[in-house]
């Protein structure tokens, strides 16, 4: 069965003044349908980047993205667009401060013609509801939204194009843990429901291991293990990974205890 | 006793929309002493983000908010205070990591000029090279790697978690004695996190500094925080001892939330519900907690 | 700008609204002249006070058939030190013909020039042509020997006849010498000490021509003692306005006047008495008020007919032009065209905009029978290509013509001669036979007796048929600061009976600084 | 830098296009100009056999194709022709009347730069207070009447009522400098004549600010307008919770992202003061070449009118070439674009 | 609606400006009733008081062939304001939609564009007006047709370098990720963030507008007299100043009105217009 998404040999190169920054470095991986990947690792080691390049924000400098077999150009057909869709880091600035929550979702729905004409504003109003705002919030603008309240719009948003794959990058660093079992509630019946793709991007190790199927871990542009959730939580391969789940903060002492046991053994590896 | 750092006494916050007053904060009150670390927990859109923003005086300029209620800092109330002698206070007695790092820096200066400014209002006469030597040891303080790229950089050339330490080593390098930290962490990753929360609580203990601590990591709260208030829904609903509260979370909506964090462990999405008449029980404050001047 | 002089150097400074043309050979407005008469000099000039004109570079002429032959001064050298010739007065003839610009169609008649000695030139004509004389004011007599040493490209042996040279430079022998010469700026004149007739000392040392000054700039150059005589295209108001600020006024009654004329080729005014209808409706003595500017003096002075007071022909100054709507009521009666089927179209020159007010006057007088009219305003370049055909040509034109020798034959033979028709001097498109028999009459006959008699009969066809409406006869009034003194503008018996004469600057005279 | 520099290549080249484009263009819609250019050079009595002989010998009965090609090879050695107006050669009368006509915009363009922008700062940084009200007075003040009204009235308030400053012309009558540039400012200190130059940059204060009135309100209003939007973006906040000088968040931080339609409008007015001052040269007696303009179009000047056309819209070549540059620059966005395209 | 009425009522120099504009275009439309000689807007001449200075009744004095000032201003506002909104109508949209698509599809498109841009931009107005002249008839419609064909470039490049820039900002990404039409991206995310900048220039190009007028009747092909006219009124009379201002002043004062009321208006607008709904 071919994957739904694969990137083969994506490499992305920015120069920053003097300096070259190989934000991407040889990354491969394929994702297969319904599944959530999460990607975790280092700030400033590609993630965004790659989500950027999978959408088609940037090309890639070297190697390709394809999706259900195709190599997807930078240029795209709706079709393609309808099918992936992303939820971008920075809530703030991925909202137009000159329309209302309400017409940036809406246009969602305008532009692949989802629902009634008529009924798309209630939608937008269930739309909201399904995140946890209320329907009124329809009307209001960017600016006077807190920073959870956005990032709840912008999961909307890529939630109402009834996308097959969305790639989510931080998408709930802004919630609280309460509208954020909500919407991570969603997104899995979402994923039972429609067979939905996530790539998951996010730093909070406790929402990885619940949410997951893989786990994809980077350090610094590269690809440093992919594996199931399970293996990467109970015996990860790489250093970096094993250091990552040492340091999570938690709040049980279940979870010290698992963390702990994890940075012995990374002592018992280095010693 | 010396005066807290900062404290806050009913406040209140509506903003006038075209539909009426909406009122956002309904009468809170808090204070951090000196070199304390308090954290302020919450629901989102309950109002945290307004009230650091009331502390440093910036919404007060917008036409649409009324705000009544006090504020002091170190004593003073800061409403009383003249324009200027406000200003004097910001980036040198007070600063704050904003939420929104990448677009709170402004995108058409780099990362270095952005930097000498903030200097600058402690060290007026700083040149930039001097500057810029600052910066890079700053930027490294908070495990960035190649502050030399980083400072040449303009805030849309960074990841999300580079422009976040910039915005921290920034509110950091003044040595304030308020340090509003609204969702410091939240776009990096745990050893880095780990790195610049020891960071702040080195320039705490250093400078006696009094950190506002807004987070939704309840993890990284019960590590970091001496004490801690949680708001729901523009109401302070429990105060109470960082240890008290993760022991012994009374306020319904409290113990939701110490529910619904997810375990590293796995035991999947926790069923709580987000929204209950319960979570609008009154106030729970725990022993010894009380505000100051108020019978606990 | 000059090399500065001693402190005790007198500057006259004055503007025009155009740039003054340098070439002599293709000088025709009124700055060309200015320029042309000061730094050229003529065979003859005309007379100071009177009629007529007096030998200036030529001492005396005979005629012996049609031809004209002159004799001389032998004491005139040009500014260049080339002393001047019959060669020169060939050449500059030559020259004009061959450039067959500015106003070198006076000389249509004249068939060549020769030397008949260093000090002899005869003029041969095809024709009897009897205002040859006053042509010859129109002939500035140019340094051959110094124009042939600065041909500038061009094909054939004379080259570019020195156009190029003489568009910047002065090769003459006048009173004063161009020192600088910038066509949107000004044209800087200084003495010629070894003028021939010699220079007054009272003359102004230096003279700095200006052009296309602002109303406003000229009244405040003037009231800060930086300017000394205005143009004579202000508007009355702002005349008014400087002789509060103390200027003192300077006039030149020409041969020259307002004419509003009117399309004889197009209906409704192809009827003639359409055409006395509104000449009689017409307001004259409120034409000249809104040109006045002060109870004595406008600029205009009341017209008595087609051609001005003081020329050949002309009616006495007695007997004034006025309105009469009784007779216009009359006349309209009897026209083919009923007011009520016609809308006048009536033209005025963007660049003139005090025509704008004739404009208003005439539709107001003319709605007083029942006529409807409305107004178009034309930049001059339409104009002159709307009047090419008649169908394109407005109804009522509004136009200022002067006589460019002084002599009613230049003035009216391209106005009203049939073959002159579809100019902007002609857009009556006049067709009449008596008109044009009299025109080459009057160009025939010699004396001045028979020339008046010509003319006067000539002005009489004119008024009964009533091309045109003669507004009011020109009067230039000038603007000028009281440290000059210009005899033949303030002095009748010192004047000139021709334009731009008025400036030769060796007359006049210069008091204070 | 290279591919700025490639950038800047590439527009040049197209510039010339663009050139040649306009040189077409002007070529045919100058002939449409009403009127016959050599009856009005000839002027009014001139007769009809000497209008024939000069418009063939400015080649005009011939087919427009033909007169397009005399021009293009005259114009491959450097000439331009001879205008009819002034009678020599339309380089010369360029080269001549240029430098005073840029000389006298660049420095209304610096005015509205340095009037204008500050006034909008101000504006914006004290919104709503009285200082905003009376600067929004002035700069509408500046479109409520033109520019050459505003030089009559200059004229009368500075020279005529308070003879403060000279009225007409570029220099004192009695002072005379070598030309070397054209431009007095710059000859005067070539010649090392101070107190000249202070008379020509004495001379240049009222026309040039005349001129620059409009430029200085739009500069202004634009600017105030987008500084206010400027003001609700989450950095400027940033820069205020840190207390930076307020004047100093206004000039820079939120000034510089609100630049781009200000600039873009003082470009535009500058390149286009080099057709539209006439009349305040008018006013100021001012050598100038748009003055020129106007004269050689109204008279239909064929060859003028097609050099000067060409020298404006050369100006406007530059000046948005310098222009799109600026904003890329004041924007890294734009210039560090990483978007596929 | 309520929206409307809430912004102007709570900023009372919008109401200012909704009441400037309420004064000029009511006095235009019931000029008829206010002018007190409704017959001086026509060709009327009373050389006995003409150039009077203000007095009663004749409250803005009179003009140069007698003419009641105030009557003509009232009436000019008519014409004036009809050819400052008409050719604003018309250039702002062709000027707004061709920078819109340079600036933000780029590539070829960008260059064609601006560079036909730059073509009309070096056309100065007054050889497109004498050339349009000599092919058309000179009437009011074909002056501001002119005056349209010289306006929209200018509104081109500020919205060109607008887009350029609003191109980069993550709400266009973000609608474009969710696969919006270019003509959305265009009109309906980056048009938006311009609207202040275009309102703005708007509002300063009314004034100008009437005062480019002026010029082209000059050419014949503006407003004829006698019909009055503002901008005309001003450039006429600015000859006889400082001694008859009241020829200039109360047209210019006219013209000030008229623009600072739209300028209000405009601010406020912007406030209305502020969020896409
Ligand atoms: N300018 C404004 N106008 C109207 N309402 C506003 C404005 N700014 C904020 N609000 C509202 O005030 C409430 C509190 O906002 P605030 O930003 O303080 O939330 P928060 O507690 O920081 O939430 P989060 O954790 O999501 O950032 C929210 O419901 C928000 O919608
Ligand atoms: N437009 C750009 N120009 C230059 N460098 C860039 C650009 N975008 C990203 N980078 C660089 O690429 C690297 C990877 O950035 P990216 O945003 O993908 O990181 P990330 O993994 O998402 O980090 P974080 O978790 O902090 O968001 C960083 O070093 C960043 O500075
Ligand atoms: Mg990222
Ligand atoms: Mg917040």
């Amino acid at each position: 069965m071919t994957p739904i998404l694969s990137l083969q040999s994506v490499s992305k190169t920015f120069t920053v003044g003097a300096h070259e920054v190989r934000a991407v470095d040889d990354v491969s991986f394929d994702v297969a349908k319904g599944e959530c990947l999460a990607v975790v690792g280092e700030s400033g080691s590609g993630k965004s980047t790659i989500a950027n390049m999978i959408l088609g924000i940037y090309p890639p400098s070297e190697g390709t993205i394809s999706y259900r077999g195709t190599v997807l150009p930078s240029s795209r057909e709706l079709s393609h667009r309808r099918a992936i869709q992303l939820v971008q880091q920075n809530p703030l600035s991925s909202l137009n401060p000159k329309r209302t929550i309400g017409a940036s979702l809406r246009l969602a729905l305008d532009v692949h013609g989802i629902g009634e004409r008529s009924r798309r504003w209630e939608r937008v109003g269930k739309l909201l509801e399904e995140v946890g705002l209320p329907a009124d919030y329809r009307s209001r603008s960017p600016a006077t939204l807190s920073g959870g309240q956005r990032q709840r719009v912008a999961i909307a948003r890529a939630l109402a194009c009834e996308s097959e794959i969305v790639v989510l990058d931080e998408p709930t660093s802004a919630l609280d843990v309460l509208v954020q079992a909500r919407t991570l509630k969603l997104l899995n019946e979402l994923k039972e429901s429609r067979g939905l793709t996530y790539i998951f991007i996010t730093h909070d190790l406790s929402v990885v291991r619940n949410i997951a199927d893989r786990v994809a871990v980077f350090e610094n542009g590269k690809l440093v293990e992919l594996d199931t959730v399970e293996t990467i939580f109970s015996n990860p391969a790489d250093p970096y990974t094993r250091g990552l789940i040492g340091a999570v903060p938690v709040v049980t002492r279940e979870e010290e205890a698992l963390r702990t046991s994890l940075t012995e053994k990374e002592n018992n590896a280095n010693a | 006793m010396t005066a807290p750092t900062l404290l806050i006494r009913d406040l209140r916050l509506s903003f006038k929309g075209y539909s009426g007053l909406v009122e956002v904060l309904h009468g809170i009150s808090l204070h951090i002493d000196k070199g304390e670390r308090v954290a302020l927990v919450g629901e989102s859109g309950s109002g945290k983000s307004v009230t650091a923003r009331i502390i440093l005086g910036l919404l007060q300029t917008m036409r649409t908010a009324r705000i009544s209620g006090t504020v002091n800092f170190e004593g003073r109330d800061l409403e009383a205070m003249s324009r200027a002698e406000r200003h004097r206070l910001r980036g040198t007695k007070m600063s704050m990591i904003f939420q929104d790092p990448t677009s709170s820096l402004n995108p058409v200066y780099r990362i270095s000029e952005q930097f000498h400014e903030v200097l600058k209002r402690m060290v007026p006469g700083i040149g930039r090279a001097e500057a810029d030597r600052k910066a890079a040891a700053m930027l490294a303080d908070v495990s960035i790697t190649e502050p030399e790229r980083v400072l040449a950089s303009y805030p849309f050339q960074l990841s999300g978690g580079m422009n976040q330490r910039v915005m921290i080593a920034m509110a950091l390098a003044n040595e304030p004695s308020l340090l509003i930290a609204d969702e410091p962490g939240t776009a990096l990753d745990v050893t880095v996190q780990a790195q610049t929360l020891k960071l702040m609580r080195e320039l705490v203990t250093r400078h006696n500094t009094a950190v506002l601590f807004i987070s939704h990591n309840l993890g990284v709260v019960r590590e970091f925080a001496d004490r801690i208030y949680v708001i729901y829904k523009g109401r302070i609903v429990e105060h109470g001892k960082a240890t008290q509260l993760f022991d012994n979370p009374r306020h319904p909506y409290t113990r939701a939330l110490m529910n619904a964090i997810p375990r590293i462990t796995g035991e999947g999405i926790p069923k709580i519900q987000d929204n209950s008449d319960e979570y609008l029980a009154p106030l729970v404050v725990h022993e010894g907690c009380g505000e100051p001047g108020e019978v606990a | 700008a000059t090399t500065g002089q001693a402190a005790a150097q007198t500057v006259l400074r004055l503007d025009e609204v155009a740039v003054g043309e340098l070439d002599p050979g293709k000088a025709t407005d009124y700055a060309d002249s200015i320029l042309m008469f000061n730094v050229y000099d003529t065979l003859v000039l005309p007379k100071q006070g009177e009629v007529g004109y007096a030998p200036h570079l030529a001492e005396s002429w005979e005629t012996e058939g049609n031809d004209f032959i002159f004799k001389l001064r032998q004491d005139v050298k040009f500014q260049s030190g080339n002393p001047l010739t019959a060669e020169d007065v060939v050449f500059s003839f030559d020259r004009m013909k061959e450039l067959g610009q500015g106003l070198s169609f006076v000389f249509t008649k004249v068939e060549g020039a020769e030397a008949v000695d260093e000090h002899t030139v005869r003029f041969r004509l095809s024709e009897p042509y009897s205002p040859f004389i006053a042509s010859l004011v129109r002939l500035p007599i140019v340094d051959k020997k110094l124009v042939m040493e600065n041909l500038g490209e061009g094909e054939g042996e004379m080259k570019d006849w020195g156009q190029a040279f003489l568009s910047s430079h002065s090769a003459g022998s006048g009173a004063y010498k161009v020192v600088s010469h910038n066509p949107q700026e000004e044209t800087v004149m200084e003495k010629n000490p070894d003028y021939f007739l010699g220079v007054p000392d009272k003359a102004p040392d230096q003279v700095r021509l200006r052009y296309s000054l602002e109303a406003t700039t000229v009244r405040t150059l003037i009231s800060q003692g930086e300017h000394d005589i205005s143009s004579q295209w202000l508007p009355p108001e702002v005349l008014k306005s400087l002789a509060a600020d103390g200027a003192q006024f300077l006039t030149e009654t020409g041969g020259g006047a307002f004419y509003i004329k009117m399309n004889t080729a197009k209906p409704p005014l192809d009827d003639v008495n359409c055409r006395r209808a509104l000449s009689a409706a017409y307001d004259y003595a409120t034409g000249i008020r809104m040109v006045a500017i002060t109870d004595e003096i406008a600029q205009g002075s009341p017209s008595t007919g087609a051609i001005p007071v003081g020329m050949y022909g002309a009616n006495p100054a007695s007997e004034v032009m006025q309105r009469d709507m009784e007779a216009a009521k009359k006349y309209l009666a009897e026209c083919k065209h009923d007011p009520s089927e016609f809308t006048l179209e009536i033209s005025w020159i963007g660049e003139v905009p005090i025509e704008e007010r004739f404009a208003l006057l005439m539709q107001a007088n003319f709605a007083e029978l029942g006529i409807k009219s409305e107004i178009r305003k034309v930049p001059w370049a339409l104009f002159t290509e709307q009047v090419t055909k008649p169908e394109n040509t407005p109804n009522i034109s509004q136009i200022f013509v002067n006589a460019v020798t002084g002599d009613p034959d230049t003035l009216m033979y391209p106005m009203y001669h049939s073959s002159a028709a579809g100019t902007w001097q002609s857009p009556e498109y006049l067709k009449d036979e008596k008109v044009d028999a009299l025109l080459e009459k009057g160009r025939t006959v010699m004396s001045d007796e028979e020339r008046e008699a010509t003319y006067s009969e000539l002005n009489d066809r004119l008024m009964e048929i009533a091309p045109t409406i003669y507004a009011y006869d020109r009067q230039s009034v000038f603007a000028a600061s009281n440290r000059v003194k210009v005899p033949a503008l303030s002095d009748p018996s010192k004047s000139f009976g021709m334009d731009g004469m008025g400036f030769t600057f060796r007359l006049m005279e210069m008091t204070g600084e | 830098m290279s591919p700025v520099v490639r950038l800047v290549l590439k527009r040049l080249g197209t510039s010339l296009i663009v050139l040649i484009g306009v040189s077409m263009l002007i070529f045919a819609i100058a002939r449409v100009i009403p009127g016959d250019p050599a009856r009005i050079a000839l002027g009014p009595n001139a007769t009809a056999e000497q209008v024939e002989n000069l418009r063939l010998r400015l080649h005009l009965d011939q087919p427009l194709s033909v007169q397009y090609g005399h021009f293009i090879a005259d114009l491959a050695q450097g000439d331009l022709g001879v205008s009819l107006y002034t009678n020599r050669p339309v380089t010369q009368d360029i080269a001549q009347f240029l430098p005073a006509t840029l000389e006298l915009i660049i420095v209304a363009g610096l005015m509205m730069i340095l009037i204008g922008l500050p006034l909008g700062v101000i504006s914006a940084r004290y919104r709503g207070s009285w200082a905003d009200s009376t600067i929004r007075i002035f700069t509408l003040l500046g479109v409520s009447a033109p520019s050459f009204v505003w030089a009559v009235i200059l004229m009368l308030l500075f020279a005529y009522f308070l003879p403060l400053f000279p009225i007409a012309g570029r220099l004192a009558d009695s002072m005379t400098v070598p030309t070397v540039t054209g431009f007095l400012l710059i000859d005067t200190l070539l010649a090392g004549n101070i107190k000249a130059f202070g008379n020509a940059a004495w001379h240049l204060v009222l026309p040039a600010f005349a001129l620059a009135l409009s430029g200085i309100g739009q500069a202004a209003r634009l600017t105030r307008s987008n500084m206010v939007e400027t003001y609700d973006k989450p950095y400027i906040e940033m820069a205020e919770s840190y207390g930076f000088p307020e004047g100093r968040i206004a000039r820079r931080y939120a000034f510089r992202p609100s630049l781009i339609p200000s600039l873009t409008i003082i470009g535009l007015d500058f390149a286009a003061m080099l057709g539209n001052a006439f009349l305040v040269e008018a006013v100021f007696a001012w050598p100038g070449l748009s003055r020129y303009g106007v004269a050689v179009i109204l008279r239909k000047d064929l060859n003028a009118i097609v050099g000067t056309v060409l020298i404006i819209s050369a100006l406007f070549l530059i000046v948005n070439i310098v222009v799109d540059f600026l904003i890329a620059m004041i924007n890294p966005r734009i210039r560090l674009s990483q978007r596929a395209q | 609606m309520k929206r409307t009425l809430a912004i102007l009522a709570s900023n009372p120099l919008s109401a200012v400006g909704v009441l400037l504009i309420a004064l000029v275009v009511l006095s235009a439309v019931f000029a008829d009733f206010i002018a007190p000689f409704p017959e001086h807007r026509g060709a009327v001449v009373d050389f006995v008081n003409f150039n009077k200075p203000p007095q009663w009744p004749y409250i803005f004095g009179t003009d140069l062939v007698g003419r009641d000032m105030f009557s003509r201003i009232i009436y000019a506002y008519r014409i004036s304001l009809i050819l400052g909104v008409v050719v604003l109508a018309i250039a702002v949209p062709i000027g707004v939609t061709i920078g819109l698509v340079a600036g933000y599809v780029g590539g070829w498109t960008e260059y064609v564009l601006m560079r036909i841009t730059d073509v009309f931009l070096s056309i100065p107005p007054l050889v497109l007006a004498m050339s349009m002249m000599g092919l058309l008839e000179p009437t009011l419609t074909n002056g501001m047709i002119a005056v349209t064909a010289m306006w929209w470039p200018w509104y081109t490049r500020l919205v060109y370098n607008l887009a350029r820039s609003e191109k980069e900002e993550g709400y266009v990404l973000a609608a474009e990720v969710i696969g919006a039409s270019k003509l959305h991206v265009m009109f309906r995310e980056i048009l938006p963030n311009c609207v202040p900048s275009i309102l703005t220039k708007m509002t300063l190009d009314l004034g100008f507008v009437i005062l480019i007028a002026s010029s082209l009747s000059f050419l014949g092909l503006g407003v004829q007299p006698p019909t009055p006219d503002l901008g005309s009124m001003v450039a006429e009379g600015a000859k006889y100043l400082p001694d008859s201002w009241w020829l200039t002043v109360f047209p210019g004062l006219a013209i000030l009105i008229a623009v600072f009321g739209f300028n209000l208006l405009g601010d406020a607008l912007r406030e209305i217009l502020g969020v896409e709904q």
